[in-house]
């Protein structure tokens, strides 16, 4: 018995029909997991656990980085039953998050699990009582010293806990502790019947991913419909993507710039970043692009003027951008505070499961424009940026070729503007007992949005995973040896998202 | 005048200390190639064309242009940046190189050498005993390269501090040595990369018994 | 004379590297080993005669050409069942003949060399051919080695350097320097005691890399560890002995200086320090080729502790290095042989030699004998003289300092080259089919004969040598 | 007259300064420079508030600001003007002014471990540190100058600067390359601190004040401006030393301090921090300097003789 035959394969923005899915024991499960998962080229994209007539499902997504192709398995349990499950944790550490959060809904004891803490000590997690002594890893000595950051913080990011076990000035080790801004969304998206609703929704996951998450929401409400989308609409999500790639990087070399004290590239970048967002005010009516992707239709047309409009603001942009990247890359007070800071070797960001950005700077070739391509990019020859050092160098290098690839990418885009249809309103049916998964390269990363329906067709369960979900484990790992004072240059080029984490 | 490039010359010694980029390391050996010059160009009494032509082919063409031209050739061939690992922590060397200079002025000026010119036996001396250990605290064969050239620029120095008259012979003899040793060193540091995937010094311990 | 010696090596050896024919490459040689032989007859016949400014034919270099000839014939020799043992392509085999070649050109050139400058040019010259024979097997330790041996051998040259620099000022006033030997010979009263002083120091310092000794023996030992065989025995012979030429050199000019003493009293350190560290190495040791470069180390530091001994010690150092020369090429020679056999040098791969090839291993057992200074061995006659001339200067406490380290360093060798004769024959070994040269340990009976014929009877002509070399020493 | 000149200049220029250093960063940036006044507003305002204290602080806490202000105040005094000499002034007052400024900044250092913080300790820790690797490269410099011109006074010192050989062109560079970044770092700027970051884990001296509010809050910002105008005085001095009236000296002296803002302005522009741990090695980095001009002036005062 070979996985390949085990499992329904499946491949992005489409959906199967639930008892498709091969179920199997839990030790069987087990067994075809680690199987999947000790081949490097796999990685899994989501594994989660529904509540489904007193039965609990748990239905694992494997994404093979060179096949096109996702694996499905899945494996149930009765929910009476306090089984208690051998946890894959052990075998595949980039599994350790899924389980926790499977543990903090349904209560499910994963045996030899090293760290089975709630994830975000929800107050939807099965076990409703208050921990009055939150677990944080501590070392007894007399020569360390814990410092303790957050949640409220002195700069305006969002809310996080950061536990730091320090020598002197030296990190031995980070916890993180996020979970302040559960709001639910996962259930909102159960409740909430209407197409608009969901839309709204999936647009405020993660602020600063609008399009990235509103894509994935879209690709998978169409793909579970079956409706097929024009060329025009998924020119306007691709444009729109590769937009919002090219805003956010900006703004993040500019935050880099301004925590290593660079001042003049603080500034100029963040000028950079205006018109772009800007454009988007231009076209949708709104700077961070809400209200612009939605299902089977697109309410701002991309117009040919709107091509030559943003061709004219690419090409000033480019101009400046170049400029300001060679000079951050050559100075040298500059490279010092990036160069070897916050390493992560391609070994342990492959062993943490990290995606997009983070795992594309260690070396490893996970880019789902590539691997899973969706809308525009399945005609285009996606070459994925890869760096090698894994350091803040890297993922600041990573940015500006990105944004130059993403340039170059536009400008070919926009040779051809296809015509818009005028925007109507599409009767979505959705299929019942379906799975659907939409995976999605945001600008930070790999996105994926699964949706299971009920016999009624109305949504079942709806299941959200950020980049952030895996990267924020390689941020917590590559402070250690560095000094406490790397940290916030370290975080700044993570640049990992609270709410998108925390759902 | 001459005091003015050994003092600069005594600075880069700190700087050799304090920098870890290997593009500054280049940088301070083809400057240190022009100190040189001007040194030697000041103390040579009896100056002939012939001997002139020498030194201006030793310091300025084959220290201050030739052999920066190679180590930046090696360095964009490895892709060297920084030379981080160190022994010795980089504030202790700062501290050790003052000392090593301070020290070696004092004592030329105790000693009081009856044939050699101190002011440059003091720089000279300063740069041969930064050298040696520059190449013990740096782990990396890139930096013992950086280390072997400062102490050759020593040796000139003793060489020009020695005697007024600097035999023609072994003027040619130490360009050639030069020359060719940082050449067949290099092309070594390229060997080692490529076999070991890294220049670190570490790597190189399977002979040991 | 030299010159024209100069240009005909270089054309052979341009030719070898660039025509890359087998057999031209085979006459090639055997056209040069005439030349060298022509050089050191030539050389002898114009005995204290200069060549041009720069050399001068003078006794202790025309003995140590001898050597050098004799060794470089049996070494070209041998060179072939090396070559034919790694199956090396004809790209690799001219560049090792090439650079071999070069090898040996610039060792004899070092030997007659009269000017200072000359002499750290041509030695720095064998650094890098050296480096580039070290680095023939292109394996990972072959370059951790040649790459040591050229960056300590640079830096000691360069160490060296200083030391001529500081002891050729001869006329403080118009910054006159005296480069040749004879000319400095004569000015030596016009030396300031202190430079004489720290300069023998760095030249002693720097030229430890060549003689295998205190300070900077390590780098030399790790390159003998993984240099093919033949150029091996060059090393810890030939090599040896030009180190011995260059110290000897100023240790000469020195004599005629009123620091004499401090020079003897830096020389004794050095030798006991190198004797004291082969006996902690030799414990240590898990490869032939190391074994035979730490017993070099030893000899070198008899051959020094002669020197400080003065007098008869004299002869009988430089008789020791000729002795030490022959034997230890013979055996280094023979560890082609081992590697054949074992494919491997570390004494856990080795054992029952005498079973598998029991010629072979009786001319190790022979090599051990005379190695170890056993009589009729030549070596134990001037090993002998030494100790004697140490006794007799009331040096008791050290010769008997020597002795004991001698007996720790004698009992070492022995176990180890008896594990290799009458061992367990070893789990990796593998019987193959002989493909090595039956006749092939023939030369080394000769080199071993050589030693006990001369010890028993030394010829006129060599004691004549080695007779006039001394006679400038105080 | 001159003294009293120099100190009104002093603190006139004392309030412009931050706003010359502000207006200069955004000026090269390309961005809409601040009033130059805008400083002193944020100041007044802060005097308009109440200052709130923690309840685990001490009257130590309460006293620090006061005390540090008031030792800068008493500095600034020492420094002499156009070759005049200061308010006060006697043999040795070099030492005593930079232990006066120690003083200060030991109070502050107190005063911030008095909070019981950890971001706080863990800034005056920093901070502390700091200051204990600049001593020996001011004391190695001032010794230097003081063996130079034979005086041990500030304004013997710098009245008997002569610089009529070779090497002082060496001396004069470095010894003002030296001052400056010994002002950089005892006012806590780039590149060994960031005075715009708000990362509690990077800051050095913002966090050390991070406890204090309102009046103190001001008192702390007014003596940081006085001591930038105190050192760019010190770098002043070395520069004017002729014979010219006093009105030409007083602009050379406003234009050196105002070259001098501008500069750390450029300086803060074009290069980023320091890593923090580069910090101390970069400090030493200014002793080395200095035990060149040590060198320098002994080869000058014939002490050290090479021939």
């Amino acid at each position: 018995m070979t996985s390949s035959e085990t499992t329904y394969k499946i491949r992005n923005n489409q959906s199967v029909p639930l008892d498709r899915i091969p179920t199997y024991d839990y030790s069987e499960f087990r067994v075809l997991m680690i199987d999947l998962l000790k081949n490097g080229e796999n990685h899994c994209v989501n594994y989660f656990a529904y509540q489904c007539n007193n039965r609990l499902q748990f239905i694992a997504c494997v994404a093979s980085d060179s096949k096109a192709i996702i694996h499905l398995l899945a494996h149930e349990m009765d929910l009476s039953a306090t089984v208690a499950l051998q946890s894959l944790t052990a075998d595949i550490p980039a599994l350790h998050l899924f389980e926790r959060e499977i543990h903090e809904n349904f209560g499910i004891a994963f045996t030899a699990h090293p760290w089975l803490k709630p994830v975000r000590f929800a107050h939807n997690r099965k076990n409703k009582t208050a921990i009055n002594d939150y677990p944080f890893y501590s070392i007894k000595s007399e020569e360390l010293h814990e410092v303790g950051v957050g949640p409220i913080h002195a700069g305006i990011i969002e809310p996080g806990h950061f536990r730091f076990i320090c020598n002197g000035e030296n990190v031995l080790h980070l916890e993180i502790q996020l979970g302040w801004q559960h709001r639910g969304i996962e259930e909102l998206f159960v409740q909430k019947k209407k197409i608009l609703e969901r839309s709204t929704l999936a647009e405020n996951i993660a602020g600063d991913t609008c399009i990235g998450h509103s894509t994935a929401f879209v690709n998978l409400w169409e793909g579970l419909c079956n409706y097929v989308p024009d060329e025009s609409l998924e020119f306007a999500r691709t444009i729109a993507s590769e937009l919002e790639r090219i805003a956010i990087h900006t703004g993040d070399l500019s935050a880099i710039c301004a925590d290593i004290a660079y001042q003049l590239g603080n500034a100029v970048f963040g000028r950079l970043r205006t018109p772009i967002v800007n454009f988007f005010q231009e076209w949708g009516g709104n700077r961070l692009a809400k209200g612009l992707i939605r299902a089977g239709k697109i309410n701002y047309p991309f117009t040919p003027e709107l091509a030559t409009r943003l061709l004219e603001i690419l090409k000033v942009y480019e101009i400046d951008f170049d400029e300001i990247s060679a000079k951050l890359f050559n100075l040298p007070s500059a490279l010092n505070r990036m160069e070897n800071i916050g390493e992560i070797s391609p070994k342990e960001a492959y062993i943490i499961g990290t995606v997009g950005m983070v795992a594309r700077t260690s070396g490893l070739n996970r880019d789902i424009r590539s691997s899973h391509p969706y809308n525009l990019y399945q005609k285009m020859d996606h070459q994925p940026i890869i760096k090698q050092t894994g350091d803040v160098h890297a993922r600041a290098e990573l940015r500006v070729d990105e944004i130059k690839q993403s340039i170059a990418y536009l400008r070919q885009l926009l040779n051809k503007v296809p015509a818009s249809k005028q925007p109507e309103d599409h009767q979505f049916v959705s299929p019942a007992n379906s799975f659907a998964i939409s995976l999605t390269e945001g600008w930070r990363g790999e996105i994926c949005h699964c949706a299971i329906t009920d016999d009624k067709g109305e949504l079942l369960a709806y299941k959200i995973k950020d980049p952030s979900h895996h990267n924020w484990m390689a941020l917590a790992q590559v402070v250690r040896k560095n000094e406490i004072s790397d940290f916030p240059i370290c975080n700044k080029s993570f640049n990992l998202s609270y709410c998108g984490h925390d759902l | 005048m001459d005091y003015f490039f050994i003092l600069i010359l005594a600075a880069t010694l700190v700087l050799f200390a304090l920098f870890e980029r290997v593009k500054k390391f280049i940088f301070l050996i083809s400057f240190q190639g022009i100190l040189l010059f001007g040194i030697a160009l000041i103390n040579l009494l009896h100056i002939d064309t012939l001997e002139l032509v020498l030194i201006l082919l030793e310091t300025i063409v084959v220290k201050s242009i030739i052999i920066p031209v190679f180590l930046r050739k090696l360095m964009i061939q490895n892709q060297l940046k920084r030379v981080h690992e160190v022994n010795v922590p980089v504030f202790y060397s700062i501290i050790f190189t003052s000392f090593f200079i301070l020290g070696s002025f004092l004592l030329s000026s105790f000693l009081q050498l009856p044939n050699i010119n101190s002011r440059i036996f003091s720089i000279g001396f300063a740069s041969i005993i930064f050298g040696i250990y520059f190449i013990t605290i740096h782990k990396n064969i890139f930096s013992h390269l950086i280390g072997y050239l400062i102490i050759e620029n020593g040796i000139f120095l003793f060489s020009v501090g020695v005697g007024s008259q600097m035999p023609l012979l072994i003027g040619l003899a130490i360009l050639l040595d030069i020359l060719i040793g940082v050449l067949i060193i290099g092309i070594f540091v390229n060997k080692v990369k490529d076999r070991f995937q890294s220049i670190d010094i570490a790597q190189l311990s399977q002979l040991k018994d | 004379m030299l010159l024209y010696y100069f240009i005909f090596s270089l054309l052979i050896s341009l030719s070898i590297l660039f025509f890359k024919k087998k057999k031209l490459s085979n006459s090639l040689i055997i056209v040069f080993l005439l030349g060298q032989i022509a050089i050191t007859l030539f050389a002898y016949q114009h005995i204290d005669q200069t060549d041009s400014a720069f050399f001068k034919f003078d006794a202790l270099g025309i003995l140590f050409t001898m050597v050098l000839s004799v060794l470089s014939i049996a070494s070209f020799y041998y060179s072939r069942f090396y070559l034919d043992y790694k199956d090396s392509s004809i790209k690799n085999e001219s560049y090792y003949y090439s650079l071999l070649t070069l090898f040996i050109v610039a060792m004899t050139a070092a030997n007659f060399a009269q000017n200072m400058a000359i002499l750290w040019v041509f030695v720095e010259t064998t650094t890098l051919f050296v480096a580039g024979l070290v680095y023939f097997d292109r394996s990972k330790i072959a370059i951790e080695a040649s790459w040591k041996y050229l960056f300590i051998g640079s830096i000691g040259i360069a160490i060296a350097f200083i030391g001529i620099l500081f002891i050729s000022v001869v006329d403080i006033k118009n910054g006159v320097m005296a480069l040749n030997f004879d000319e400095l010979i004569q000015h030596t009263k016009q030396l300031n005691p202190l430079w004489v002083k720290i300069s023998f120091l760095f030249i002693l310092t720097g030229f430890s890399v060549k003689l295998s000794s205190v300070p900077l023996f390590p780098a030399s030992i790790d390159a003998k560890t993984v240099a093919p065989g033949p150029v091996n025995a060059l090393m810890s012979t030939a090599l040896i002995n030009v180190g011995f030429i260059a110290v000897f050199r100023f240790f000469v000019v020195f004599s005629h200086t009123d620091s004499f003493l401090w020079v003897r009293n830096v020389i004794l350190i050095a030798a006991i320090s190198s004797l004291i560290f082969s006996a902690i190495q030799l414990f240590k040791v898990k490869r032939y080729t190391r074994l035979y470069a730490f017993s070099s180390m030893e000899h070198v530091s008899l051959v020094l502790l002669g020197l400080y001994t003065g007098g008869i010690a004299y002869y009988a150092a430089i008789l020791h290095l000729v002795f030490h020369s022959f034997i230890k090429a013979g055996l280094f020679y023979q560890i082609t042989g081992i590697k054949q056999t074992y494919h491997s040098v570390w004494f856990k791969d080795s054992g029952n030699y005498f079973r598998i090839r029991p010629i072979d291993a009786l001319v190790v057992l022979l090599g051990l004998i005379l190695i170890t200074a056993i009589p009729p061995s030549g070596l134990f006659f001037t090993e002998l003289t030494i100790f004697k001339g140490l006794f007799l200067s009331n040096n008791i406490f050290i010769a008997i300092l020597s002795l004991l380290l001698l007996t720790v360093i004698i009992y070492i060798i022995a176990k180890k080259i008896m594990h290799l004769l009458y061992g367990a024959q070893p789990k990796t070994y593998k019987e193959t089919t002989n493909t090595s040269n039956r006749y092939a340990f023939i030369p080394v009976l000769i080199l071993f004969a050589l030693t006990i014929f001369i010890g028993i009877h030394p010829p006129h002509f060599i004691s004549e040598l080695i007779n006039s070399s001394i006679v400038l020493l105080k | 007259m001159m003294t009293v000149i120099g100190i009104i200049l002093t603190l006139i220029l004392s309030v412009l300064f931050p706003g010359i250093i502000a207006i200069t960063k955004a000026k090269v940036s390309g961005r809409k420079p601040p009033f130059i006044l805008q400083p002193l507003f944020d100041i007044l305002r802060l005097f308009r508030k109440t200052t709130i204290y923690s309840t685990t602080t001490s009257f130590i806490f309460q006293l620090a600001p006061l005390v540090y202000f008031a030792s800068v105040v008493i500095a600034l005094l020492f420094i002499p003007f156009f070759g005049d000499t200061g308010v006060f002034s006697f043999e040795g007052d070099f030492v005593f002014f930079a232990y006066l400024l120690a003083f200060g900044k030991f109070f502050m250092i107190i005063g911030a471990m008095d909070t019981g913080s950890s971001f706080e300790g863990m800034g005056a820790n920093r901070e502390a540190f700091y200051s204990l690797l600049v001593e020996p490269a001011y004391f190695l410099l001032m010794g230097s100058l003081a063996l130079l011109s034979n005086y041990i006074s500030f304004a013997g010192l710098f009245s008997a600067l002569h610089f009529n050989t070779d090497l002082a062109y060496l001396v004069i560079p470095v010894s003002v390359y030296v001052f400056l970044f010994i002002t950089m770092i005892e006012n806590s700027r780039m590149p060994v601190d960031d005075p715009k970051t708000h990362l509690e884990l990077t800051m050095v001296h913002e966090v050390m004040v991070l406890d204090n509010s309102a009046f103190d809050l001001a008192l702390i910002h007014i003596a940081g401006w006085l001591k930038f105008v105190i050192y760019g005085t010190l770098i002043a001095n070395f520069l004017i030393n002729g014979q010219e009236s006093t009105l030409i000296k007083s602009l050379e002296f406003v234009g050196i301090n105002i070259l001098f803002a501008v500069l750390i302005g450029v300086v803060e522009s074009f290069r980023a921090r320091n890593k923090l741990a580069k910090n101390p090695q970069w400090i030493i980095m200014l002793s080395a300097l200095a035990i060149i001009v040590f060198i320098t002036t002994l080869i000058i005062t014939s002490k050290l003789i090479l021939n």
